[in-house]
């Protein structure tokens, strides 16, 4: 079958090829642009997840990563560039790299064609890349702003309309060369996809998990050697820590001293192997919508299909009530929320086990082995938890992860106690002290201030001192 | 048909269209009149319907006209008036009233009943052999008659074991 | 709206209101019975399933009740009452009682009838049942055959027509007064259920949890206090247990020492929260098929809907293939038993974890607490697992209820692991037998006698000596 979506007729938009300001598109697109604004409007209060309301224990398991200092919530695609430059993880970190901005802006292609693969994604952030950008794009900011006055700096350079459309034909396409190179890994044609596909191969391009690969000039790399399930990212990447030089995770933690994988944003590798993997990520979130009585264009404001249930899903559910779609969405999210919340509870205990066993000197060995299931137990609960549809995208894929981050982060407590006990620590007093640590954190009211509270007498930093 | 009603402007269309319907009622129509408006490219005339043609035109259904089961079939008189009553709402809805027209059609209580009935009347036979009559409706089961049957995929899709791209990485990845 | 279509005319079928007899519905219903004839045609083969190739250690955690004796794979309706005739569960439990046909055979209403509610359930299997059964329904044990020459004993009063219809009428209702209490209980108007629903209460007759009551003379019993997930019927049935005199489980482990909660095929209960909770049970299980070239009817040959892919599925998903389909389902069901099988091994652990703290004197208090969570450990695989789709009736909640089966036995590890140390015990040298211990069960080659080998030397039945 295969039906052309939306203005199959080739355009010529009289474009540059390599335009990469959005408001260049303004008044081409203005149904489109005003689509594109909405968001500016904040969905959700935008706070960190580190908050006791949400995930309370992410300042332990993170920390000495920027991830424990600040991780917030998501805004729309219009402040990206702004939240990353603003974010602690920049702003506190004088070594970060430019390859952070191969997700956040229009102009990283140019990026790429000024300085060469090679360099593009490990200059200095603050000293190389952003002057180069403050000259290309403009030393304003470009401070796009909507009718509201809702203002985003740098949002004629954030996510844009040339990440995903030929500047000329507005034809989908693959702008960023960590899809394309990944996709080749897995043999994947792209260049024959179809439009089915690139209504979700274009969101790839971001919405998945990555790292930046010592053995290849840090480049922006996708860990899909094997296949795309949890469980096949795990042994990539497991593989890749066995290389020479190779990539060993983005931190390691200042608790329980071993290195860290930090999962991020793994969407479309969830989505993939889930009951809506025929369905695009386009389908959902940017459904079909009337703008001016009669026209219909694609949505451009990437949100919560829960707030558009009559077009995102009733169009194939059209037999279901939004009322049920709710509850189901409702029902499997919190099966999700209870398992993770619980997964990293454990984890951040195991933490302390390991850190106790650092201290308490037992052996090498043991220790490594424990580090390893701490390791382990995380990436499987990090990863449907840095997925952010809270288990809707695969339920049961995304509560199969948590299966593993349970039983993982549960034997390096085993380990651990083991060790402790046969040279006569006192677990009781051990599991008091977590627990106290853990309400500590709890208690800080400073989101960023948290992981402070993560380490004291007891649990002192491993790593650094 | 369909490239002429296309080229009509707005303005006119709708006065055509009411011409149409109310021609229908006025004087019973002929044959002609009859058939072209209950015709498949008759209905995609109007972007909104595209959806529907499209889907439907590549159902097992496709021989078929939309009114074989969008309007009543058991009396000719039935069917005029229904005809003109829905087509005067979509006629006014696509042009008047068009800031109203919802973003993703669903049939109303009404239309589903003459649907289901229009399904028993053809089916009959099939149908005498067992009470095939254990939920609302017949598209409660058959959910992708006509319409809906996932023409959003491509052809090769159907042929899922090539579409799985995870596949032929993980064999060369791991062997 | 009601889809009048043929066949709904009311029908007489002169039969006697309580015609239990299978065999009196061929002539009537020519087709239906061709079609209920398949049941006696075995899809698959019929072993146990605590084979090495199913679930090995089986005999360990259901050690010291008859389930780790026998208990086999399935076959039709047609052998219900010969299979549990001729189970050892049966057999060598002199004591079995009555309640254990209520499932099984279309005689059990007139027992009822004959011994009211009080008695029916409580008889004697062997000396008080039986003989009564065989009065009744004929010594010569109804040999029914097929045209293959299969033949199942007592097949005239196994699961059969009455069980699901008025014999009159031949509309569907429910037979066996378990279920009207059930619903009762949960405020469930059975009475006027629609065509929909009766498609699915006819089989949560039986495929559901339950237990004999204690305090209602051995009734059969759903735990549906608080709701039908696994969760909830957790809560209801240590609800149960809190009561004076009130059930506590189906046996006590020999192992573990402790009352467990033996699960049994709660199909009705997963499916009732999962995706296909608006598809009934008769939309997948009893497809319309054609029999002689046009004519169709419901099909009566219970099986695998995946041997009837086209009619089953395709109904409803017609835009996938039956490849696709088929794919979905393997995915869904392996990602499930690697689960299980995990959640499994974890649970046989802690069994012999808990058996080396009865047997080295460890405090009391602490015992129960291990066994406290044995129990709960097992409950939340035991569902799943005695739950026949392997999860495809519901993914995602079959895997929540995995995660807090891993969590709860490793809790128990955890916490045997800290007595025992405590007291000086070679956690080691503990894992090394309960590794030749397991070997020892997947070694036997006799399936009724593995579990002996479940119990040895270093492992000693803590129950009955
Ligand atoms: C070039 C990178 C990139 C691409 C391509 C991309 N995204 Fe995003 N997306 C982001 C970033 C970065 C954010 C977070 C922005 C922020 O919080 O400042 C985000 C946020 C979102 C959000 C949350 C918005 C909110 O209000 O909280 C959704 C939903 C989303 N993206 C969906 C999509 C979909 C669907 C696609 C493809 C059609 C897509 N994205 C393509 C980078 C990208
Ligand atoms: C492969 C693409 C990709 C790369 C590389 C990437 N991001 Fe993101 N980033 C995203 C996506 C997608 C989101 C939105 C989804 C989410 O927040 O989980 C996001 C969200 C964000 C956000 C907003 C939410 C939050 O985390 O507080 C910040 C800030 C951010 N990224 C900073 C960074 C920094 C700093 C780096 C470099 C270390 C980086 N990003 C590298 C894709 C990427
Ligand atoms: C994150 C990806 C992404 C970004 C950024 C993006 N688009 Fe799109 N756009 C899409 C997708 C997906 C479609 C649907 C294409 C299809 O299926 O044919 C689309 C469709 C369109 C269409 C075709 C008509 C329609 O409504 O379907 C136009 C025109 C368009 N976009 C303009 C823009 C403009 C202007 C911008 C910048 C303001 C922009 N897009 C930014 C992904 C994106
Ligand atoms: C079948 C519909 C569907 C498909 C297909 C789908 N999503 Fe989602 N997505 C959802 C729902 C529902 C949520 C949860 C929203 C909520 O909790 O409010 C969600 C959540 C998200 C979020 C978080 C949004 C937020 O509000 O923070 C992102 C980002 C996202 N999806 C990206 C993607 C990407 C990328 C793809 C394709 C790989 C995709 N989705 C495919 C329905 C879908
Ligand atoms: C383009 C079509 C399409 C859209 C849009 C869509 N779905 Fe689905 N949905 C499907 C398909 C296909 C399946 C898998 C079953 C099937 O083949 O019918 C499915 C399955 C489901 C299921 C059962 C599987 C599960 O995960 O429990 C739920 C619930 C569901 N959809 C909810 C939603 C919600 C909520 C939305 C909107 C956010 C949505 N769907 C949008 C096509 C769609
Ligand atoms: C074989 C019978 C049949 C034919 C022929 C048919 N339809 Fe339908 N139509 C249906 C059914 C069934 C529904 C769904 C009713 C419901 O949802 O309860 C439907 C629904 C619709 C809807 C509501 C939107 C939706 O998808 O639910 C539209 C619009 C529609 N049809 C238009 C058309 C058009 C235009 C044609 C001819 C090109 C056509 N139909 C031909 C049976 C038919
Ligand atoms: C003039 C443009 C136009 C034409 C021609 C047209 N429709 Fe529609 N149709 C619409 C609009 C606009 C709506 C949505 C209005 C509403 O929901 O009532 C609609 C809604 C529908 C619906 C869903 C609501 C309902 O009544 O159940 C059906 C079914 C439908 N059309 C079938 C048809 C059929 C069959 C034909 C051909 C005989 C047809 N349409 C011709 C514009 C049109
Ligand atoms: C005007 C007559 C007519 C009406 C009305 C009609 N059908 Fe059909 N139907 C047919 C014919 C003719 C075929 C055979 C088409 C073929 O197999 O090529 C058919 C085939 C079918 C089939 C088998 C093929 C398939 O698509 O799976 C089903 C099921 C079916 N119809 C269901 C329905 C349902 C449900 C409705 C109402 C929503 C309906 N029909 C309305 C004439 C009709
Ligand atoms: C409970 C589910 C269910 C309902 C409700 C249902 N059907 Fe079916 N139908 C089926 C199944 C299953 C088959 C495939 C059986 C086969 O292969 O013959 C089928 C087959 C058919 C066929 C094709 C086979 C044939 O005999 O020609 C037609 C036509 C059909 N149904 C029409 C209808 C109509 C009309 C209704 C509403 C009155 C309806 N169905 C309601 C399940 C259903
Ligand atoms: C009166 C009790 C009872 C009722 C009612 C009942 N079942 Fe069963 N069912 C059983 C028993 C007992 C077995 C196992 C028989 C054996 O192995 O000897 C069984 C076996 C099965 C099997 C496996 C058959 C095989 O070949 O392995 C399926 C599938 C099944 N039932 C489905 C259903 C469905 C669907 C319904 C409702 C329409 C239903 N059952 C109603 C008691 C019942
Ligand atoms: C609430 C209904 C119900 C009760 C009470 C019940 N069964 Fe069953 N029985 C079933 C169902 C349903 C099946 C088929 C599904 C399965 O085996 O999991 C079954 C299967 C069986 C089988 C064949 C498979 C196997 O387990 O080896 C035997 C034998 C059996 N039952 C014996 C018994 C005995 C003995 C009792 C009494 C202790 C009993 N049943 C009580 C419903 C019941
Ligand atoms: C485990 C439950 C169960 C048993 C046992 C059972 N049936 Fe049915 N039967 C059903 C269901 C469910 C239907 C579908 C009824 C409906 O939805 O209208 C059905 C339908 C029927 C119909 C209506 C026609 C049709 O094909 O849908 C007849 C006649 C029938 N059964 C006869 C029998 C006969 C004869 C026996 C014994 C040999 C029998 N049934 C045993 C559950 C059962
Ligand atoms: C959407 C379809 C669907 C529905 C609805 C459904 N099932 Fe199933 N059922 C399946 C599939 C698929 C399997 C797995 C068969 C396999 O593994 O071969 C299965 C397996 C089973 C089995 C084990 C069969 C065997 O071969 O041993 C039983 C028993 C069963 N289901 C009973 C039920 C009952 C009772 C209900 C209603 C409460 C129900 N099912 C609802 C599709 C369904
Ligand atoms: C009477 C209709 C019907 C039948 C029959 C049916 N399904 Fe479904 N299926 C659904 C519905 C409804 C959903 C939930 C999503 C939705 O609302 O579309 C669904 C969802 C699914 C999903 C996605 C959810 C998940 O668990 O991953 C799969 C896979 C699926 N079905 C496979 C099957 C298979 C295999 C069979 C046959 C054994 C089958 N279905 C039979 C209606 C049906
Ligand atoms: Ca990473
Ligand atoms: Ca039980």
């Amino acid at each position: 079958a295969g039906t052309e979506a939306g203005g199959s007729e080739s355009i010529d938009t009289g474009l540059a090829e390599d335009e990469w300001n959005n408001l260049a598109f303004k008044d081409k697109f203005p149904l489109h642009w005003e689509s594109y604004m909405k968001n500016m409007v904040n969905e959700k209060e935008i706070i960190q997840k580190n908050d006791p309301s949400i995930e309370p224990y992410l300042p332990i398991v993170w920390n000495g990563f920027g991830f424990a200092v600040e991780y917030n919530l998501t805004r729309g695609h219009t402040y990206a560039f702004e939240d990353q430059m603003n974010v602690r993880r920049i702003t506190s970190n004088p070594n970060a790299v430019s390859a952070c901005m191969s997700c956040k802006t229009t102009l990283f292609p140019q990026m790429i064609e000024e300085f060469g693969p090679e360099q593009a994604y490990k200059l200095n952030y603050h000293d190389e890349a952003l002057p180069w950008l403050e000259e290309t794009a403009g030393a304003d900011k470009g401070m796009m702003t909507d009718h509201e006055g809702n203002v985003a700096e740098w949002g004629h350079v954030s996510v844009g309309c040339s990440t995903c459309h030929d500047p000329v034909t507005m034809e989908l396409r693959i702008s960023l060369p960590q899809l394309t190179d990944a996709l080749d890994r897995l043999g994947f044609d792209y260049e024959n996809a179809t439009q089915h596909d690139m209504r979700s191969l274009v969101c790839a391009q971001c919405h998945v998990e990555y790292y930046f690969d010592p053995l290849n000039n840090l480049q922006t790399t996708f860990p899909w050697g094997y296949g795309l399930t949890f469980e096949d990212m795990w042994e990539y990447s497991e593989y890749q820590a066995s290389r020479e030089g190779g990539f060993q995770g983005e931190y390691v933690s200042t608790i329980s001293g071993g290195a860290i994988l930090k999962a991020q944003h793994p969407e479309y590798e969830l989505w993939s192997y889930g009951p809506h993997q025929t369905v695009s990520c386009a389908d959902c979130h940017m459904p079909y919508q009337r703008t001016d009585g009669k026209k219909k264009v694609t949505s451009h404001r990437w949100g919560s299909p829960m707030l558009t249930i009559e077009e995102s899903c009733r169009t194939c559910h059209s037999d279901k009530s939004e009322t049920y779609l709710e509850t189901r969405v409702e029902d499997i999210q919190s099966r999700h929320k209870e398992a993770l919340l619980k997964a990293q509870d454990i984890s951040a205990s195991a933490h302390y086990y390991v850190n106790r066993m650092i201290t308490s000197g037992v052996d090498e060995e043991k220790i490594k082995e424990a580090q390893a299931l701490v390791r382990e137990g995380q990436w499987f609960w990090d990863m449907p938890a840095a997925e952010n549809s809270y288990g809707f995208h695969n339920p049961d894929g995304a509560m199969a992860s948590f299966t593993r981050s349970i039983e993982k982060s549960q034997q390096a407590i085993l380990l651990a106690t083991r060790e402790l006990m046969a040279i006569g620590e006192d677990i009781d007093e051990l599991e008091r002290q977590i627990e106290i640590t853990k309400q500590n954190v709890i208690d800080e009211p400073v989101h960023h201030e948290k992981h402070q509270q993560a380490i004291n007498e007891w649990f002192p930093n491993v790593r650094d001192n | 048909m369909r490239e002429k009603v296309k080229r009509l402007d707005k303005k006119r269309l709708l006065l055509v269209l009411i011409g149409v319907f109310l021609g229908i009622v006025v004087f019973a129509g002929t044959s002609a009149t009859m058939k072209a408006t209950d015709s498949g490219e008759f209905c995609s005339s109007c972007h909104i319907m595209n959806t529907a043609y499209e889907t439907f035109a590549a159902s097992n259904h496709a021989t078929l006209s939309c009114n074989d089961c969008h309007a009543p079939r058991d009396s000719f008189s039935e069917k005029i008036v229904f005809k003109a009553k829905a087509g005067m709402g979509h006629v006014y809805m696509n042009t008047l009233g068009s800031e109203k027209i919802p973003d993703v059609l669903h049939a109303t209580a009404e239309s589903q009943e003459v649907i289901n009935q229009n399904c028993i009347s053809c089916h009959e036979p099939s149908l005498q052999n067992v009470a095939h009559d254990v939920k609302d409706s017949c598209i409660d089961c058959h959910r992708q008659v006509p319409h809906m049957n996932g023409d959003f995929r491509p052809a090769e899709w159907f042929e899922s074991n090539e579409f799985f791209f995870a596949e032929p990485g993980k064999k060369q990845g791991k062997e």
